[in-house]
């Protein structure tokens, strides 16, 4: 039953797009339409994923026929519906809100492809998180992918998108194509494409471990990790901002649901893979929140912390790595369970975060966080939700960032507490974890005082104006999801105990909610929060009629909005703390003669992996190309020498080279 | 009959040093003839019994190879008004030293390696290697679009003295076949050449390096 | 029946060379198009009666998929090119129209022959037929394109023919009576001289796989299929190719009836990948998306090749292959066409923004290359996934590991060209006449996409028959 | 329920007392009489009965920066135990909530700072914000090493852990991760020698150049607030440096009184035989602290 209305709400979401594609250009009402069928489809799917959760209808496997590929099959378990819930509302949220950020009577064509793209998107997902089957599976992934790509370019006229759009294109391309090979070892092992655990024994050691890497790598790069996160950036930030959301608050996830899947089949769980994971995670955790300290593109700075939030989700399932190749089911229900709600939670508040951002360049027409500022009285609403979402995301308390830390902290204190040396060893990434806090922290505190506090830095700004509700409705319904699972953590309990149990451990898994008073959290939480809440409204109250003065500047006569400390003066103390690790480039002009010029400061980080690996990768290949052009310069006599060429040397292969050479030994 | 067939097979190789040799496209053309001519009439001379299809082959063969070829492509030569080939890409003493140290290399090879099948007593197996080599010689070398035409025949004739081993294999239908489409082959490449000479007011291939990759 | 195959199109080029009008002459070739899809259909799915005509003619199952392919192909091609012609009515088509209708003939007696002297005489006319169509467009660049093509190709031709020769000689020394009727070969393969049938072996790959346009014997590839219309490249990509690919499966099947595995593995992988990355190296960068076109075409007969090479396993996967790489090609080469005629140009810096000018065949384009590179749910995606499959359940990794890394090359390459010509904002200026996507020239692509994406979805039970018949022929198990 | 009473009244009401001890001891050694111990709560006192000036840049982030680092300062104090008694709030976890309610309060406190739009007041945010990226994970393993030793992490149990756990093993990585932890305890707290709180160059201040604009009673929740910070913090300290106990418990919370005034001494008598380091020089004394709690742990655990 579940299982049947998820496949209706995905079948509803792949047809949304259509009423938008055959509307007219510039009309309006297409949009609407698709929009209302989106919702009603994520609807559905919601309702199936809680009767999956909240009732005892078991949903069977079902078979749907690809004679090309031989049948294949779909099923819902908890993995999947629990990865189901941010496709459905997140589809929802986002398309409601992109009829007013992206609106079909001004933006023409592309809305209506972006329209129906964006359907096809979250059906795929669905696909490829039912699929039982590496054809639905690599169906579904390869729908995701592309129509992601269409997202992604749906304003293609400019040349930057264009750009990004290649770039991820070709990413997403090698990413399938690891998994070709992937599914391929995978039948060579198990004898078929399905996805049933592979029996242990029945294949060599090498052989799997080849099927490890190539899940780590292929989904990889799909989530994001580092260093496999070049696509990243540029994607997400010149996407349109739902779709950033989108992209960054779901599609990466995809790549972690595939790796857990692919790990819940293994027979075995060598610690090596867990070590790997792990410290793969605290690497992309620390570099991730590092170059986002570094960027002064909104959006972009946003994607740095996606990497940086995989990271800390692969943290978690490096430690249930662990747990389970030391046998300790603790350490895994605990690393489990809080990368699972991190899953969640990341894809709450990231996407928030995102609409705001959207928002933000929605008023005041520009990414560049140098030239905004004090839009916190234009878009009072924008402001209060982006400032929610960067508490969330900075995993501080009372929002539900903090929640799915904490168990992935319990789960290392556990890990600590063990005794054995490997749990020790493990422990160590718990003060990483907990400088990443305080990173982000700095990075968080940089945008909102930035963009939203002060004073306006620039006309864009200053002609800034708050959101339509259409925008404004979509962040407060995530706003409402972060403050939930915030101060009432044990409501997501169950459903994170179901799905830690698909965990394929040897014994079965404890509930994570045993190892922790969540309901106590949840209390305190609640406390801080409404405390705060009503001491500041009392104290904004009674300030009201308290007397304005310009700031007081140390007695400087007439302090300017210029004269703000810029997000890149903020960031740069901490670049420097960090510039033996991630070198950043410090732009300042020396104040000199006596009447200097205008001196502005900036302080940027490039990406390394894309601007000096991977583009120089493809330089060399580039050349190597052009150098390999002379061969094809149009005299025919050279063409036909290559005939003779190629027919000579094949013939010598058939050459009895050891015969001859006895031959003539034999007649001296 | 083997001499005899040997004599005829060692004329051919002359033959083909002097193709490589002459730099008069004219004479080059009349040599490719008689050496098509002298192989069309091969299966009659060697042969014991005659058989029908054998002598019906022959003749088409010579029509074929000795005249009609030739007096095509004498026509698109005069249509050209060209006399030589002026400056091949190597010049043509080297080319006639490479193709008798390629012939010689292969008559001490195929000695060396005994070709299974017991030919060896005749030159059947090396003469036609080397013509074959001589032709794609031709076509590498020579520029004017008539001699790589030339070199094309060559080759064709160094693959039809291969086929001497097999009369009885290859029936006569495929063998008309055979010579059909190398009629045709000829007729249109020369329709081709004589397109060319009007596009580019000469025959000169290297001015048709106009596709490549830059 | 293989005689009607061979002569009814002769009959229809005589009709069509007699039809003095040039709007009405182009109709012949639907006419014949939709009769030889109708024959095939007939002769291949009902009329297993038919199938033999005499020794020397008959048809088996490698021939009935290339005949079906072919003919299909033919059919839209047929279709297309009337809209196409309309469009170039200032051109006479007479030549056009005969030459089409003799290939198809001689494609017919391509694979209805089960003679290889007879094959080879088909072959070759095949390449002389074809080769006026490059020069249909009568400008020099044409010229020169027909020259290189059938220079190199009746070399290439000319060594197939040498290579025959040995293959027929390799009787002899065991003292058998030399012939080249494919049955009685088939008989005495484990017999055969191992080193003249080995050598023979080279020889025909070296010969047809030159009309395949393997490297390096490619080189007249880009040429003619840049040079030609849009649709003579569909069809020589489609059409031509497989045909040359059924005559090297000939020899292949011989050598797995001789149980030549071991040797031809190395050769045929060697060849294939090699192919792969040299047209994977060109298309890098390749700024004409017709020569991209041609380029391409060369990778799929080394993915072919590959394919035989890895053998058993990957048969399958390889006959499909040649269907659904026919396909595709056709879908490919047709948009590509309306493009260039939309923007009487073919290099991306002229061409961009070709979705919102054309939307039809702009999208076809995208979805063409989608599908060529593999990507579910296309044709394309099925045969190459099940070709890797075979590589790495045959234990060829390293095999496995190029075949991706080449692909993921061509991906780049032509993602990085498609994508330039079909995004971004088209050129103010409007081409004077400049064309429009108009339902003649866009209908065929749309349907040949349609069938492109059932190859991926749903293989029809007879095709799948024809296919592990196919297998089995080529000595693998069904 | 006594201990629970005693605790927050001390809490509450003595934190204040302990900025006054340190500016007495600073006195003493500069030679002068100094204010009277009690001087932090008059001052308080009297910012909360005086009036307010707000800026015009600012926001209700304005307000809600003190405001939410007192509540989040209070809650953290209900969970650190003082001396040997456990906190009036005590939970599996709670520790981690500890250290984040700093974190909530530092996002709040930079906030606000830079909602004036104050260069001065950014340039102290930078710098706390990028101090605390060293100073929390030092905190974090200092506490990790205790939750090693008493192998649970429960704050009480954590802290209450080096009684009985001193032995020949712990005693070198407590030794450690002490003066670690007394290096962050003067950073956070925003002491000598990493910050000056009597200094009037704003340019070199950190604590006191984010609040330049808060007035009235929001600087004196500001003023509250960072004096019961310094006292969890000295809390916390002396479960490490006086692991010992008496018998009984008035005489432990006498003993307690005394040890977090002595703590306040012994500040007080580091700023005053100290100068404030450079700017670029403080990341470093930071790095020694980290260093110093993570060789700790290391030590332990090997």
């Amino acid at each position: 039953m579940p299982i049947q209305l998820v496949l209706f709400g995905a079948v509803l979401l792949a047809l949304s797009g259509l009423p938008a594609l055959f509307s007219r250009r510039r009309s309006s009402w297409g949009q609407v339409v698709s929009t209302v069928i989106v919702l009603a489809g994520s609807s559905t799917g919601i309702v199936g994923i809680a009767l999956h959760f909240f009732s005892r209808y078991l949903s069977a496997p079902l078979f749907f026929p690809w004679p090309a590929v031989g049948n294949s099959v779909v099923g819902l378990d908890s993995l999947s519906a629990f990865f189901l819930f941010p496709v459905f509302v997140m589809s929802g949220a986002g398309s409601l809100y992109g009829t007013a950020y992206w609106p079909q009577k001004e933006k023409g064509g592309s809305a209506r492809r972006l329209q129906m793209f964006w359907g096809l998107m979250a059906a795929g997902m669905v696909v490829l998180l039912l699929g039982k089957h590496a054809m639905a599976f690599l169906l579904g992934w390869e729908v995701m992918a592309l129509s992601g790509f269409f997202l992604i370019t749906a304003d293609d006229t400019r040349e930057e998108t264009r750009k990004a759009g290649l770039i991820y294109f070709i990413a997403t391309h090698i990413s399938t194509l690891i998994l070709f090979a992937l599914f391929t070892v995978w039948r060579l092992a198990t004898g078929s494409f399905s996805f049933l655990p592979v029996s242990p024994g029945s294949i060599s050691l090498g052989l799997i471990n080849a099927l490890f890497l190539l899940a780590f790598i292929g989904f990889g790069i799909k989530a994001g990790l580092m260093p496999l996160h070049f696509w990243l950036p540029g994607a997400h930030a010149n996407a349109p901002s739902h779709v950033s959301a989108m992209l960054s608050g779901v599609m990466l996830k995809m790549g972690v649901f595939g790796f857990l899947r692919v790990l819940t089949l293994m027979p075995v769980m060598p610690a090596m893979w867990g070590w790997m994971t792990l410290a793969f995670g605290a690497v992309s955790g620390l570099l991730g929140v590092i170059f986002a300290i570094g960027q002064h593109d909104l959006k972009r700075l946003l994607a740095y912390h996606s990497v940086e939030n995989i990271g800390i989700i692969y943290m978690g399932i490096g430690l249930a790595m662990l747990g389970r190749a030391f046998g300790h089911p603790e350490w895994t229900a605990l690393g489990l369970a809080g990368a699972l709600l991190h899953v969640w939670n990341h894809g709450f508040f990231k996407s928030l975060l995102f609409f705001g951002a959207g928002s933000v360049q929605h008023a005041s027409g520009t990414r560049q966080i140098d030239r905004l500022g004090g839009l916190g009285r234009a878009m009072p609403w924008t402001a209060a939700f982006f400032l929610i979402g960067s508490i969330a995301i900075c995993g501080l308390p009372p929002l539900n960032g903090f929640i799915s830390e904490l168990l992935i902290y319990a789960g290392f204190f556990h890990s600590l507490t063990a005794g054995t040396s490997g749990g020790t060893a493990a422990a160590f990434t718990a003060p990483v974890l907990a400088m990443i806090g305080a990173l982000a922290t700095a990075c968080f505190v940089k945008v909102c005082g930035t963009v939203f506090l002060g004073l306006p830095r620039g006309e864009s700004a200053a002609r800034a104006h708050e959101s339509p509700a259409r925008m404004l409705l979509p962040m407060g319904f995530l706003v409402l999801l972060c403050l939930v699972i915030g101060v009432a953590p044990y409501s997501v309990v169950p459903i994170l105990e179901q799905t830690v149990a698909a965990w394929a451990f040897p014994s079965g898994l404890p509930s994570p909610a045993g190892f922790l008073p969540l309901r106590t959290f949840g209390w305190i939480s609640l406390a801080v929060a409404v405390v705060s809440v009503f001491i500041t409204g009392l104290a904004v109250f009674l300030g009201r009629k308290s007397p304005r003065r310009g700031t007081w500047d140390c007695g400087y006569a007439k302090p300017e909005a210029s004269m703000q400390y810029t997000a890149s003066s903020f960031g740069s103390s901490i670049l420097y703390l960090f510039h033996h690790l991630v070198p950043s480039r410090l732009q300042k002009s020396d104040l000199s003669q006596v009447f200097p010029a205008p001196a502005a400061m900036r302080s940027h980080i490039d990406d390394p992996v894309l601007d000096q690996w991977i583009r120089g990768f493809f330089r060399r290949l580039r050349s190597l190309s052009t150098w390999f052009r002379r061969f094809q310069q149009g005299m025919m006599q050279y063409y036909i020498l290559y005939i003779v060429v190629a027919l000579f040397v094949l013939l010598c292969t058939l050459i009895p080279f050891r015969e001859l050479l006895e031959s003539l030994f034999h007649h001296s | 009959m083997t001499e005899l067939l040997n004599a005829i097979l060692v004329v051919i190789l002359v033959l083909n040093l002097f193709t490589l040799g002459t730099s008069r496209i004219q004479s080059a053309i009349r040599m490719v003839a008689v050496q098509g001519a002298l192989l069309a009439l091969i299966p009659i001379l060697i042969r014991e019994k005659f058989s029908l299809t054998s002598v019906i082959a022959s003749v088409v063969a010579v029509l074929l190879k000795g005249i009609v070829i030739p007096l095509i492509m004498n026509r698109s030569l005069r249509s050209a008004r060209i006399k030589r080939e002026e400056t091949p890409l190597i010049g043509l003493l080297p080319t006639v030293i490479i193709g008798a140290v390629i012939t010689g290399l292969i008559l001490i090879f195929s000695k060396m390696v005994n070709v299974p099948g017991g030919q060896t007593t005749t030159l059947i197996v090396p003469a036609s290697f080397s013509t074959i080599l001589v032709g794609f010689l031709l076509l590498i070398t020579r520029y004017k679009a008539i001699s790589q035409v030339l070199g094309y025949l060559v080759m064709e004739n160094g693959i039809f003295i291969f086929g001497m081993l097999l009369v009885e294999a290859v029936p006569l239908i495929v063998e008309m076949g055979v010579l059909l489409d190398l009629f045709v082959g000829i007729f249109v490449i020369s329709i081709i050449t004589n397109h060319i000479n009007r596009a580019f007011s000469s025959l000169d291939t290297r001015r048709l390096d106009s596709l490549k990759e830059e | 029946m293989a005689f009607v195959f061979v002569l009814f199109p002769l009959v229809f080029a005589g009709v069509a060379f007699l039809i003095p009008s040039n709007r009405l002459r182009p109709w012949t070739l639907p006419a014949a198009g939709a009769l030889h899809l109708a024959l095939s259909v007939y002769t291949v799915f009902f009329r297993a009666d038919l199938l033999r005509t005499n020794g020397w003619l008959m048809l088996d199952a490698p021939g009935k998929l290339v005949l079906l392919v072919v003919s299909t192909l033919f059919f839209f091609c047929s279709l297309y090119s009337v809209g196409y012609l309309r469009l170039r009515e200032n051109r006479g088509n007479r030549v056009f129209t005969c030459c089409l209708l003799l290939f198809l003939g001689m494609a017919g007696l391509v694979v209805w022959s089960h003679h290889l002297g007879l094959m080879w005489v088909a072959i070759e006319a095949t390449t002389l037929s074809t080769a006026p169509l490059i020069y249909f467009n009568q400008n020099k660049k044409s010229l020169e394109a027909t020259w290189k093509y059938l220079v190199i190709g009746s070399v290439g031709i000319a060594i197939a023919l040498l290579g025959t020769y040995f293959l027929a000689y390799s009787t002899v020394p065991s003292g058998m009576k030399p012939t080249l009727q494919m049955d009685e070969l088939l008989a005495c393969a484990p017999g055969l001289s191992k080193g003249w049938f080995r050598a023979a072996f080279i020889l025909l790959l070296v010969g047809y796989g030159t009309k395949m346009g393997l490297a390096p014997m490619h080189t007249w590839k880009p040429d003619a299929y840049g040079e030609a219309p849009g649709v003579i490249g569909a069809i020589f990509a489609g059409g031509v190719t497989s045909c040359a690919f059924l005559a090297f499966l000939r020899i292949y099947q011989l050598s797995a009836a001789a149980g030549e595995g071991d040797f031809t593995t190395k050769i045929l992988l060697f060849m294939g990948l090699f192919s792969m990355i040299v047209a994977g190296l060109f298309i890098l960068g390749q700024k004409d998306f017709k020569r991209l076109l041609a380029y391409s075409s060369v990778e799929h007969m080394g993915i072919l090749i590959v394919g035989l090479g890895i053998g058993g396993p990957a048969l399958y996967g390889t006959m499909l292959h040649v269907a659904t790489n026919s396909m595709t090609k056709g879908v490919l080469f047709l948009s590509a066409g309306n493009i260039h005629r939309a923007y009487d140009s073919k290099n991306t810096d002229q061409v961009h923004g070709a979705i919102s000018r054309l939307p039809f065949s702009g999208i076809l384009f995208l979805a063409g290359f989608l599908a060529i590179t593999g990507s579910p749910p296309f044709g394309p995606f099925v045969s190459e996934f099940s070709i890797l499959t075979g590589a790495v359940s045959g234990g060829k990794f390293v095999t496995a590991g190029l075949f991706l890394l080449f692909l993921l090359v061509v991906f780049i390459g032509m993602g990085q060209t498609v994508l330039s010509v079909v995004q971004g904002r088209a050129p103010a200026g409007e081409i004077p006449g400049g064309y429009r996507d108009r339902f003649s020239t866009v209908f065929p692509v749309l349907v040949l996409m349609g069938v492109t994406l059932l190859l991926g979805l749903v293989i029809p039970a007879p095709l799948q028959n024809i296919l592990k018949e196919a297998v089995v022929c080529l000595g693998g198990k069904a | 329920m006594k201990n629970v009473l005693i605790h927050l009244l001390l809490f509450l009401f003595l934190s204040p007392l302990l900025p006054g001890i340190i500016n007495k001891t600073k006195a003493f050694f500069a030679g002068r009489k100094g204010a009277p111990f009690f001087q932090p709560y008059f001052d308080i006192l009297k910012l909360f009965r005086k009036g307010l000036v707000v800026s015009t840049a600012a926001s209700w982030i304005f307000m809600a920066g003190p405001i939410v680092t007192l509540v989040a300062v209070a809650t953290a104090g209900l969970l650190i135990p003082l001396g040997p008694f456990d906190s009036p709030l005590s939970f599996t976890g709670d520790v981690i909530l500890f250290v984040y309610l700093f974190g909530l309060a530092r996002f709040f406190t930079t906030a606000a700072a830079l909602d004036t739009g104050s260069s001065f007041e950014g340039m102290g945010a930078a710098r706390e914000v990028t101090f605390a990226v060293l100073s929390e994970p030092a905190l974090f393993f200092a506490l990790l090493v205790l939750a090693r030793v008493s192998g649970s992490f429960r704050l009480s149990d954590i802290l209450h852990g080096p009684i009985g756990g001193v032995n020949v093993h712990t005693v070198a990585p407590f030794v450690l991760v002490s003066i670690g932890l007394y290096i962050v305890m003067l950073a956070e707290a925003s002491r000598v020698p990493v910050d000056d709180p009597t200094t009037h160059l704003e340019l070199t201040m950190i604590h006191e150049a984010m609040v330049l604009d808060h007035s009235g009673p929001l600087l004196g929740m500001v003023q509250y607030s960072s004096s019961l910070k310094l006292f969890i913090l000295g809390a916390l300290l002396l479960h490490l440096v006086v692991p010992f106990r008496a018998p009984q418990e008035w005489l432990n919370w006498l003993l307690f009184v005394a040890e977090i005034f002595a703590v306040a001494v012994s500040i007080g008598v580091v700023e005053s035989i100290m100068a404030r380091l450079k700017m670029k020089k403080v990341p470093y004394l930071l790095t020694g602290a980290l260093i110093l709690c993570a060789s700790g742990f290391i030590l332990l655990v090997r």
